[in-house]
């Protein structure tokens, strides 16, 4: 489904990925974390192509995101991306939030787009809200409707980046369950994220990165298993991640 | 005869552009009881243009006239934008270099402006007072080489126009105001204090003024310098001197009383295209 | 187009012992002296007002906001044009007797400071003030909770950070004095402009006047702003990147 | 005080002449205030492109038109003008020439900075937006015209609104190419009548209160819009 | 020590805080929690007299808040506070922006400011970074040089307004440890967080507040104790803030 083989990037001089290999195929929900700055946006910006890179290669649903070029924009309507500061259109209501991209993009006619909008808006618990202003609601809730828009899509994957840590923590919880649902529903989902407890309750695996480098990747109960059977890394992140 | 350069042009367009000036009193200006153009230099123009209607055959010659300035007038005589203006510019060498200039249309003379009170009668008693003059015109230049070569400790100031100056002198700011004597004839016609002020001294510079035209086209040259020496020779051109600068005006029907100089009777007498700059 | 062009025109004497290359340069002289006065004048009312206008006493405010807008909604020309032939008259007899009796150049050089001073000084306020609300505003409540007093957290912690943070918009504010200060052509002062518009009329060669102006204001915007750059990486601090234009 | 004022050179009369400069100063405005933010965004976007030597003329050509007094610009288009109409449109010899330069030259003059205002616009959209935007297929120039630029507006609106009315304020410069605008009008009427003080004083309170309405209109719809 | 008797406060003709009364002992550590917007940061910010109060009385030390005026900067010397932002000076040094308030406010000399500074600079583990400015420290640093630079005043009491949400996951602790640690030490401390984790280990008492009005105000052991015996607003928020 995705596959990433020995993914290299620098910045100027400053390498951000180093040799990274994964695969995730369809249905799994992989979990990334790691501490600040360690690439994990940018690996997974590389994923639909808002990142470039260097060495290696990505392929997504059997299409080479390096080499798509003028494709790109046709990958990326497939692969559904939250961000951690939503990213919701300001200047456009809900319910043009969740069309635009259908009709400009897809090509579909404007009432199909938000049929299928409104649809997905319901199915976040948003039904309500469908022509206020992103402005005009909460974080979670504007987060929520960042989700319905990327699904309006019909993606065959969606990316997370740490989609709860501009929330306030009685948010967070809103967003979390709309994901735990989509995962349960089969969808293949990568997230970058510290909710541990997300992670134990829906992951299929845990990718450990540090400096570039992918450290760890192995199954969810592998990793929260016995701590002290982890490299040194993971357990001294993941020891300042838990405590509390 | 073949037509060349601005004839031909004229003769092709069925159309001759003029330029005016909006307030040069009374050389050229909008008369704003009719919003039309009207001044000594403007109907010498005009005299032109009949002049060509006849050379050409063309009585049905239309005439355009497009507003310009100090600053834009030889850039728009030398890209074709106007054909001719007749409006009191100075005959200079300077000029000579981008632009024709006709046959002297009028002589003119710099006095000086003052307050009857403020106890100037010429130039020497400028001595430690202040002069304004206009900004980019013949006579300041003269006006400060003429301190220089003096040793005099007169201050000269520059106003940016004609009417500025003549507000510098109102105010007491400068004691005299040197420009050409029509200029200043013409501003006092303006003011409403015109009581208190005199035109004075020695005439110093002579100015010869000009029409200009495109540089080498000497057939309108030609067609031009013998229209404005005819005027002068037969007796016309005083006859519209006299009625520009002894008769009221309008657009208020005032009199500017600026009898004939010898200077202009000389050159009535023999037309010529000689500027005083040599 | 059958233009003569002569770019050795600038060699040639205006008027006895006078080249036309000294002029414009004279011009050049004027433009920078009175820019660098008015600048003077404008950093420091500016830095006066724009701190009042975010003064928490409403009277200050009011006030700082009434002067930003007079100054800000009248054409500099008409400002200036105000000053010159409007103020004098306005003056008690003896201090109008003084002005007029000034001479002409100290008396326009006056008006034309004053008037670009007290212009720039509004528009200086706008930018000091945006530049304190742009501060977290968690910096002055930082300061008071030390213990300083609301004039010492202006000097001590709002008033160095703002200054840093407004020098983009100080530039660019800094190269306007010299090009605000071309109307004062208008009322007769021979700065640059004017002198470019007198070597038109003297010189018969407008393009080559114009052009040689328009270098020299170039020249002087280049050095406005090399030296605020200048001044911008002496004050700048590590490990902060301030984002510039 | 030494001075007598008498206001009455504004009169019926010369309130029509007023009214036709005060026509001339908006003129002037409106048209170069939409000329110019048309090609102050294309300016902008020409910036910002990646291709050099486009961003190279649009960066020479924003900081000539910054760096040269407005008194310049328009005088050398005074002088550029005519050549520039008649060959590129076969200007009417009748055309008021110092409307066409002075039209044209402001324009040309505030593009460069709307272009500014524009390019500013378009940074203060979070770069997650592009991201976003991409991230659901749309191509960059969908990206840029439907995301990007309506949101740059809006954000700039207060400052364009704000640089229409320097414009407006600037326009009063027109007196240096002899057109004649409000200011000139009521300068003129001024010298006529020897009440330059008072016309002055009459010019200057107009600009006040037309400026200070527009900011005040400025202000309520950036509040507006903010909340 | 810190006595709040029934302060209320307006915005326009919105109420902030409503009737707010508590009492903090010298020594004690009260947390303060609650949904966001419901008046935390606008009540201690009333303690040092950052924001003002239309009715009730605050007394600080037996200084009265509402009636400083002239003394309130001699007060807020008294009082330590931190804040979510840290709000370290930018143009000054870590030293400069320990040792400035101290030789401003308080009149020290600039070596016996300068040491004291670096005292509590080595207090927090960061006597190293003694020369470097407040940009070239990640989060973490940042906040706990603000605590040091608190401290350095010598205050009766220290306020907390969030000082670990704006900080990465991994860098919470080391904050949260070195606030342990003051509680530990016997420091009088009003702490507005929502790091349960901490108020267990070292709160005497929490104050919950919604609405602007203080809904509880209990010990420790009581509020973490049955959830089920606290007041529905308590068990809803405690819910969302616990779930993961
Ligand atoms: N445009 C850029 N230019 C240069 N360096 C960059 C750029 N974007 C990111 N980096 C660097 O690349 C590294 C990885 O960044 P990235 O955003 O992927 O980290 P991250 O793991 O997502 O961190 P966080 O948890 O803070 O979001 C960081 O060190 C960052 O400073
Ligand atoms: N300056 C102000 N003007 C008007 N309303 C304000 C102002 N400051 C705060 N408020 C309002 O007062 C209420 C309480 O704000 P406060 O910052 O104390 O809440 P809080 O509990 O600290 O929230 P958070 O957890 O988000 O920090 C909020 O509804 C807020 O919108
Ligand atoms: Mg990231
Ligand atoms: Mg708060």
């Amino acid at each position: 489904m995705i596959d990433l083989s020995n993914v290299s990037k620098w910045y100027g001089k400053f390498k951000v990925l180093d040799q990274c290999t994964a695969r995730i195929e369809k249905g799994e929900v992989v979990v990334v974390c790691g501490p600040s700055g360690s690439g994990k946006s940018t690996l997974i910006k590389c994923v639909n192509g808002l990142e470039s890179f260097q060495q290696g290669s990505i392929v997504v649903d059997d299409v080479s995101v390096g080499v798509a070029g003028k494709n790109l924009p046709t990958l990326r309507a497939r692969v559904g991306m939250v961000f951690q500061n939503f990213e919701l259109f300001p200047h456009l209501s809900i319910t043009e939030n969740l069309s635009i991209a259908q009709i400009k993009v897809l090509g579909r006619g404007k009432e199909e787009a938000v049929d299928c909008g409104l649809k997905y808006l319901d199915r976040v618990g948003l039904r309500t809200q469908a022509d206020k202003y992103p402005g005009q609601l909460s974080g979670g809730q504007q987060q929520r409707v960042a989700i319905a828009r990327a699904l309006a899509m019909n993606p065959v994957c969606m990316l997370f980046d740490e989609p709860t840590s501009a929330l306030d923590p009685e948010m967070v919880n809103e967003v979390l369950d709309v994901m735990v649902e989509l995962a349960q529903d089969g969808m293949t989902m990568i997230c970058v994220t510290h909710e541990m407890g997300f992670a134990r309750k829906v992951a299929n695996r845990v990718i450990f990165m540090d400096g570039g480098t992918i450290i760890e990747d192995c199954g969810k109960d592998a990793f929260f298993g016995d701590i002290s059977a982890r490299p040194k890394r993971t357990q001294t992140f993941l020891s300042k991640i838990l405590a509390h | 005869a073949d037509l060349s350069g601005t004839l031909k042009k004229i003769k092709n367009d069925k159309v001759i552009v003029l330029g005016y000036r909006e307030s040069s009193v009374p050389w050229s200006y909008i008369d704003s009881s009719t919003n039309k153009v009207v001044g000594y230099s403007h109907e010498t123009a005009l005299l032109i243009v009949d002049a060509i209607k006849q050379e050409l055959g063309l009585p049905d010659l239309q005439v355009r006239e497009i507003p310009i300035t100090a600053q834009n007038r030889i850039s728009l005589i030398q890209n074709g934008s106007i054909d001719l203006e007749c409006n009191g510019t100075t005959n200079t060498a300077e000029r000579r270099r981008q632009v024709a200039l006709s046959d002297t249309f009028a002589i003119t003379q710099t006095q000086l402006l003052t307050k009857k009170s403020s106890g100037v009668h010429d130039m020497s008693d400028l001595a430690g007072k202040t002069v304004v003059v206009t900004a980019g015109s013949t006579s300041e230049r003269y006006m400060r080489t003429y301190v220089q070569q003096k040793h005099m400790d007169t201050n000269i100031v520059s106003a940016k126009d004609h009417s500025q100056a003549f507000l510098m002198l109102q105010s007491d700011r400068a004691a005299a105001f040197f420009m050409d004597r029509d200029v200043l004839s013409a501003l006092l016609l303006k003011a409403r204090d015109a009581a208190d002020y005199v035109v004075t001294g020695r005439p110093q510079t002579k100015e010869a003024l000009a029409c200009m035209l495109r540089k080498d086209d000497p057939q309108f040259k030609a067609l031009v310098d013998k229209t404005i020496a005819a005027m002068q020779t037969s007796g016309k051109a005083e006859k519209m001197y006299n009625r520009w600068f002894m008769s009221p005006i309008p657009p208020k029907g005032d009199v500017l009383n600026a009898p004939l100089s010898d200077a202009m009777r000389e050159l009535y007498a023999h037309p010529n295209d000689r500027s005083f700059d040599e | 187009m059958n233009y003569n062009w002569h770019w050795g025109v600038f060699f040639t004497e205006a008027i006895p012992g006078q080249t036309y290359l000294s002029w414009l340069l004279s011009g050049l002289g004027l433009t920078v002296s009175m820019g660098l006065c008015a600048w003077a004048i404008g950093l420091v009312l500016g830095s006066i007002v724009g701190v009042m206008r975010t003064a928490p006493n409403r009277w200050l405010a009011m006030f700082a906001a009434a002067y930003v807008e007079i100054f800000r909604n009248i054409p500099l020309l008409a400002q200036l044009f105000i000053w010159y032939f409007v103020v004098p008259e306005l003056l008690p007899q003896a201090a109008h007797a003084w002005v007029v009796h000034l001479q002409p150049q100290p008396q326009q050089m006056l008006a034309g400071v004053l008037c670009l001073g007290m212009y720039t000084s509004a528009r200086l306020a706008v930018q000091v003030s945006a530049g304190i609300t742009s501060l977290p505003g968690g910096q002055r409540n930082a300061g008071l909770a030390l213990g300083f007093t609301l004039v010492q957290t202006y000097r001590y912690v709002l008033l160095p950070m703002t200054f840093r943070i407004i020098i983009p918009p100080l530039t660019s504010e800094f190269m306007t004095v010299f090009k605000n200060s071309a109307v004062m052509s208008m009322i007769g002062m021979l700065e640059l402009t004017a002198q470019g518009q007198q070597l038109v009329d003297y010189t018969s060669q407008p393009y080559e006047s114009f052009t040689a102006v328009t270098m020299l204001y170039l020249l002087i915007n280049m050095t406005a702003l090399y030296v605020m750059r200048w001044i911008e990486k002496r004050v700048q601090i590590p490990g902060l990147v301030m984002g510039r234009r | 005080m030494s001075y007598s004022f008498d206001f009455s050179s504004i009169d019926a009369g010369s309130i029509t002449v007023l009214a036709e400069g005060m026509q001339v100063s908006l003129k002037i405005t409106l048209i170069a205030m939409v000329a110019g933010i048309i090609w102050g965004t294309v300016l902008a976007l020409m910036r910002m492109s990646s291709i050099k030597p486009i961003s190279w003329f649009a960066v020479a050509y924003i900081n000539l038109f910054r760096s040269v007094p407005l008194v310049m610009v328009l005088l050398w288009f005074f002088l550029i003008v005519p050549q520039l109409l008649q060959g590129l449109l076969g200007l009417s010899p009748s055309t008021d020439v110092r409307m066409a330069s002075a039209l044209l030259a402001f324009s040309l003059f505030e593009a460069a900075y709307y272009a500014e205002i524009i390019r500013a616009g378009i940074q203060s959209v979070r770069a997650g937006q592009l991201n976003a935007a991409l991230a659901l297929g749309m191509h960059a120039g969908q990206a840029m015209r439907l995301i990007i630029l309506p949101q740059a507006f809006r954000n700039m609106a207060p400052l364009l609104l704000t640089q229409a009315i320097v414009l407006f304020q600037d326009t009063a410069l027109v007196y240096a190419s002899a057109l004649a605008d409000f200011f000139g009008q009521a300068y003129g009427i001024g010298e006529r009548d020897g009440r330059v003080v008072e016309m002055l004083i009459f010019a200057g309170a107009v600009y006040f209160c037309i400026c200070f309405s527009a900011s005040l209109f400025v202000k309520f719809y950036s509040r507006r819009t903010r909340s």
